[in-house]
């Protein structure tokens, strides 16, 4: 049973990660290649308030929300005037900086050898100590994220993000204030992926700076767009179909280092139909185009 | 909508034909239902106001817009379908509006891309010849093109063109931007290739007289749709003549 | 779709704009040059408020740079704009919209993926939705002020007669349609001024009979309307008053027989 | 007594001065040879960009294929070197073309915008990278066991193949600058890169231009990658780290230039190594990234290329 509930937890999480992200490539148009950079910087945040500065885990979470909100500023207040594949460009640069210093800054982080121990968060004094508790746990945050990301999206900030996207000079020309709700949007994401950093750190007890690579970018954007961008229900869809493929690929009794490959190959090949065929998505309503 | 009547005046053959075409940007119909004949030879002159379609009209036949509906004959043969090498390859060419250029290549090596489809030997003969029409290009032979003068670039871009040794000559404003001297020289000239090698032209200019000057027959396009023809453009010059198709419906508003 | 209730539809923001005729868009000595060419050549005009005003010239006359301009999207190399005796040059693109410029683009520029509903609702001036903190925080007001705005946006939509089509994605409605539908933005945004570059280019003709008398309409509500627009049938159908710009500079104004019989704009525009 | 120690400790500091620079030559030599290799990726990866606007990612897997297909030649099938080489070089320059056929191509008849293609390019990266992987596994294989014969050059020493590396480079570099110049495919491609309008009116068929071109950089891509993996040897994962220093040469040295990439690579070579010299190798990816988001920000148009004009992009 436990090995149902630690899918769940992984659903929860990308499920978080798919949403916020959402917001920034599916609502407003901007690819970006480093939502996982702010989803360690999270994970990292809270696990080194929790373990340097003692705090307990939603005093960090919340710490490590705002943190990673205010840092995602020094990429997105500059490069968000950059266009098209030069935005792609810089927040990829900025991915691979970020990662540099989890890896390097070995007095803060340990860099490569990772934290172990990281403390189990407690609710109410109790210990979210089973794999069943933590699905739990981690359900209500995601629900709980999950209802405030969708109070956005639905609210005249997400039509009004929604409107950048399709043509930022027409928006502009109708008083909004394009890059000021550029930044909003990016820094919310940012925030909002602090949350399934932390959760991932409080779930697998142990981070290091390889959970949270350009290629973990990747993945999340492969959500985003075989789930489909722009609504709801795609990055949802999306999260669950690339969490669940490999258990899938396991169930066919397919080679654990062979399948490893495979799922990736069917993301990549994934990528190629939906944008030769349907850039939407399966769920989506919004192609980059 | 008035189908267009062709009465060609120098031959019965016909080089150039579109029929019913629409056409547009996006959702933009700029094209309506348009039908034109050039005869082969013959030099027909597109007159009309901004917005009228007259460039479209180009593009679509040059293949750079694939029309809605209607089709593109060069020759008898229908060339639609066909991508714009292709129609080049049959002896299409086509001057851009603006006259664009290759910005980072020399003088030299833009003409030489005009020159492409000929054997490396020929080729500078061929230069040499628009050499001759157009000397200041000599003076920058090894220049980028992009530091050229307007003028000089619209010169440039025009002996590209020229050099294709074409059937079929569409001219989008070939004369802007040029000093008078030069652009009266530059008509001249596509008349005098016309009378000489038998190009068809198809021409649209913003200088109205001088293109009804060089014309054998004019053409108004209105709202994409053609307007009128008139097998003697001079007659289009008489003050008042072409108030209808630039100016519309002046008496009525000046009645109220 | 009779003269029904611009001004009841302007009440509630009653404040910002007033619709009193008289000069509202001053330009002076404007120059903006693009690598040597003289797109604005040292113009000075001005718009009044309640009448059309047309500007025509041929292409590349500088028209669609001179909105630029004054829209905010250039900044003109020298001279200054004043709106209501305010000056806006310099101003980013959106407080310039803010104060009450509207701007209709050549290439009409929906939000493709939004109902017809959406670009109008999107449109609106202080929406406090916008905010997303108050999204979440002061989710009933935000929802009762919506209930307004939808409201409003449905009456601009009939305004302009395109109710049955809210629902529609404004990427389905046909070109004129997405033309009324920009109008009707406008509106929503506020605009007292509406710069309309070439509000009936790729329109079907039927649909041009709407969009003229809503362009009219526009002015008789005491808006300062400009359009760029080069069928001349329109302008001596609309314009109180004509500008014609060539190589970058206004070389004729009055009113349309005049400027369209004046010999000069005859020569310009016809080339002989 | 104290004079012969004196002695001893400045002949220490003079040695280790010279270590200190001898080192300092050392690895701007070797930055120097990296450069080489990577200038190849980046000049192929250039001539992709200039030409279709694609940001090509899919260009790293390819480089990755091209060490993969010689070492089936080389070491599994056992073939001699030249041979093996040529084959492997002829497959990757196939690939890029099939890559253009059946993905890029399609989109841009489409009329679909560069993110798309941008993204399509990272899915076939991933696919291909991954297939690799599952064929050969993950861990490192070289081309040629044992040491390599060296050469020494004053305080510089070379191995044979970083020899070849720079031989290759500097015959290559120049040549192909030269082909862009001189003959009519390179005006054609050049022509593609200044205006793809303009270049078909001229009655060229760009696309079989952007075949050429497709065939050309994943083959310089091979060359990069082989002559890397029989000094480095090689894993699924080389393509990612040359795919990006190709990418941010380009952008250092100006996109739509040709010399732009090469000048770039070289720079950002020599200057990781003397972040080795003065920093640590660790934070190599922090400077090169770094440097990156400072020409975005501060020179989107690189050291040789020209500003496009604002109102340019307004329209």
């Amino acid at each position: 049973m436990n090995y149902l509930w630690h899918i769940l937890v992984m659903i929860n999480i990308y499920i978080i990660l798919a949403l916020s992200f959402n917001l920034v490539a599916g609502y407003t148009g901007l690819l970006s290649l480093c939502h996982a950079a702010f989803y360690g910087i999270g994970a990292y945040a809270t696990t080194l308030l929790m373990m340097k500065a003692g705090w307990g885990f939603f005093p960090s979470l919340l710490a490590a929300i705002l943190l990673t909100g205010v840092l995602s500023l020094i990429i997105a207040v500059p490069s968000l005037r950059l266009r098209g594949d030069y935005f792609v460009l810089a927040t990829l640069g900025f991915q691979i900086i970020v990662f540099t210093i989890l890896y390097n800054w070995v007095s803060l982080t340990r860099g490569p050898y990772g934290i172990p121990g990281i403390p189990i968060p407690k609710v109410f004094g109790v210990e979210v100590n089973t794999v069943f508790r933590y699905f739990l746990f981690s359900g209500v945050i995601a629900g709980f994220c999950s209802l405030l990301l969708w109070m956005l999206k639905t609210s005249p900030f997400g039509r009004v993000l929604k409107a950048i996207r399709e043509d930022e000079i027409a928006a502009a020309a109708l008083g909004k204030n394009v890059s000021g709700l550029k930044v909003t949007a990016f820094a919310i994401a940012a925030g909002f992926a602090a949350v399934p950093g932390a959760l991932f750190a409080g779930y697998m007890r142990y981070i290091d700076p390889t959970s949270f690579t350009l290629m973990e970018s990747v993945f999340i954007i492969a959500i985003i767009i075989i789930g489909g961008a722009g609504n709801f229900i795609g990055p949802v869809v999306g999260a669950a179909f690339m969490v669940l493929l490999p258990e899938a690929l396991r169930f066919l009794h397919i080679p654990d280092a062979i399948a490893a490959n495979m799922r990736q190959i069917i993301y990549g090949l994934l990528l190629i139909i939906l944008m030769r065929y349907r850039p939407q998505g399966l769920f989506g309503e919004y192609g980059f185009e | 909508m008035q189908e267009a009547i062709t009465n060609m005046a120098q031959t019965s053959k016909i080089g150039l034909q579109v029929e019913r075409l629409r056409a547009g940007y996006g959702k933009k119909e700029i094209l309506r239902g348009l039908s034109l004949k050039v005869g082969q030879g013959e030099i027909v002159a597109l007159i009309g106001p901004n917005g009228a379609g007259k460039s479209t009209l180009l593009k679509v036949i040059a293949g750079l817009l694939r029309p809605w509906e209607g089709s593109v004959w060069l020759d008898g043969t229908e060339i639609t379908a066909l991508p714009v090498h292709q129609r080049v390859q049959k002896g299409l060419a086509y001057f851009i509006q603006g006259g664009e250029v290759f910005p980072s290549l020399t003088v030299r090596e833009n003409l030489e891309m005009g020159a492409l489809m000929f054997p490396k030997a020929k080729r500078q003969e061929a230069i040499e010849g628009v050499l001759s029409l157009f000397p200041a290009l000599k003076e920058n032979w090894h220049r980028r093109a992009g530091l050229l003068s307007g003028g000089q670039r619209q010169a440039l871009a025009l002996g590209m063109v020229l050099l294709k040794r074409p059937k079929v000559l569409l001219l989008d404003e070939p004369s802007a931007g040029l000093a008078p001297k030069l652009a009266h020289e530059i008509l001249a000239k596509v008349r005098e290739l016309n009378e000489h090698l038998g190009i068809t032209v198809l021409l649209v200019e913003q200088r109205v007289r001088e293109a009804l000057q060089v014309a054998h027959r004019a053409v108004a396009l209105v709202n994409g749709t053609f307007a009128a023809e008139t097998n003697e453009p001079a007659s289009w010059l008489v003050e008042g003549a072409l108030d209808a198709f630039f100016f519309g419906r002046m008496e009525r508003a000046a009645a109220s | 779709m009779g003269n029904t209730g611009l001004n009841e539809l302007q009440t509630w923001k009653a404040k910002e704009v007033v619709s009193v005729n008289g000069v509202t868009i001053e330009c002076c000595n404007l120059t903006k040059t693009f690598g040597g060419l003289k797109a604005v050549d040292d113009v000075s005009v001005t718009f009044e408020a309640g009448k059309v005003t047309a500007l025509i010239g041929p292409n590349g006359a500088g028209k669609t740079t001179l909105f630029h301009l004054i829209s905010g999207f250039l900044r003109p190399d020298s001279g200054q704009i004043f709106y209501r005796g305010r000056r806006i040059d310099g101003l980013p693109p959106w407080r310039i919209a803010q104060m009450g410029i509207g701007r209709l683009f050549q290439d009409v520029r929906v939000f493709g993926k939004l109902s017809a509903l959406d670009n109008v609702r999107v449109a609106f001036r202080k929406q406090s939705g916008e905010n997303p903190l108050w999204t979440v925080v002061r989710r009933l007001k935000v929802n009762r002020e919506e209930q307004t705005f939808t409201e409003e946006a449905k009456r601009l939509l009939q305004f302009v007669g395109l109710s049955e089509l809210e629902n529609a994605l404004a990427e389905d409605l046909s070109y004129g349609q997405q033309k009324l539908l920009t109008i009707a933005r406008l509106l929503a945004a506020g605009a007292d001024v509406f710069l309309l570059d070439e509000p009936t280019a790729g329109v079907n003709p039927e649909m041009v009979r709407s969009l003229l008398s809503l362009i009219r309409r526009l002015a008789e509500e005491g808006k300062t309307v400009v359009v760029i627009e080069h069928n001349m049938n329109v302008v001596m159908e609309i314009a109180d008053w004509v500008f014609f710009m060539d190589e970058g500079q206004i070389i004729a104004f009055g009113l349309p027989e005049e400027v369209l019989g004046d010999r000069a704009v005859r020569t310009a525009y016809l080339g002989i | 007594m104290s004079r012969p120690n004196l002695k001893s400790v400045k002949r220490e500091i003079a040695d280790a001065f010279m270590e200190e620079s001898k080192m300092l030559w050392q690895l701007l030599a070797n930055g120097f040879v990296n450069g080489c290799l990577f200038a190849l990726t980046a000049f192929g990866f250039a001539l992709i960009y200039n030409t279709t606007r694609i940001f090509h990612i899919a260009h790293g897997a390819i480089y990755t294929a091209g060490a993969y297909l010689c070492y089936v030649f080389l070491v599994k099938l056992g073939w001699n070197m030249p041979l093996a080489i040529i084959l492997a070089l002829t497959l990757t320059a196939l690939l890029g073309i099939l890559t253009e056929l059946l993905v890029y191509a399609p989109l841009e008849r489409r009329g679909a915008s560069l993110l798309v293609a941008l993204l399509s390019s990272l899915g076939l990266y991933i696919a291909l990278v991954n297939f690799i992987a599952m064929v050969f596994g993950n861990e490192t294989k070289v081309l040629r066991p044992g040491v390599e014969a060296t050469f020494h050059f004053g305080p510089i020493i070379l191995t044979r193949i970083q020899f070849a590396q720079v031989i290759t480079a500097c015959v290559l570099l120049p040549l192909l600058l030269l082909l862009l110049r001189l003959t009519d495919w390179g005006k054609k491609i050049r022509a593609l890169r200044d205006n793809p309008t303009l270049t078909e009116v001229m009655g060229v068929n760009t696309r079989v231009v952007r075949l050429f071109v497709f065939a050309l950089g994943s083959a310089l891509a091979g060359i990069s990658a082989v002559l890397s993996a029989l000094d480095i040897g090689m894993d699924p994962h080389i393509g990612m780290p040359a795919l990006l220093i190709a990418a941010v040469a380009l952008i250092i040295g100006g996109v739509g230039t040709f010399e732009g990439p090469i000048i770039g690579a070289f720079l950002l070579c020599i200057l990781q190594s003397l972040v080795i010299w003065q920093v640590s190798a660790r934070w190599m990816d922090a400077v090169t990234f770094g440097l990156l988001i400072f020409f975005l920000l501060f020179r989107p148009q690189g050291l040789l290329g020209q500003r496009r004009r604002l109102e340019e992009a307004l329209t």
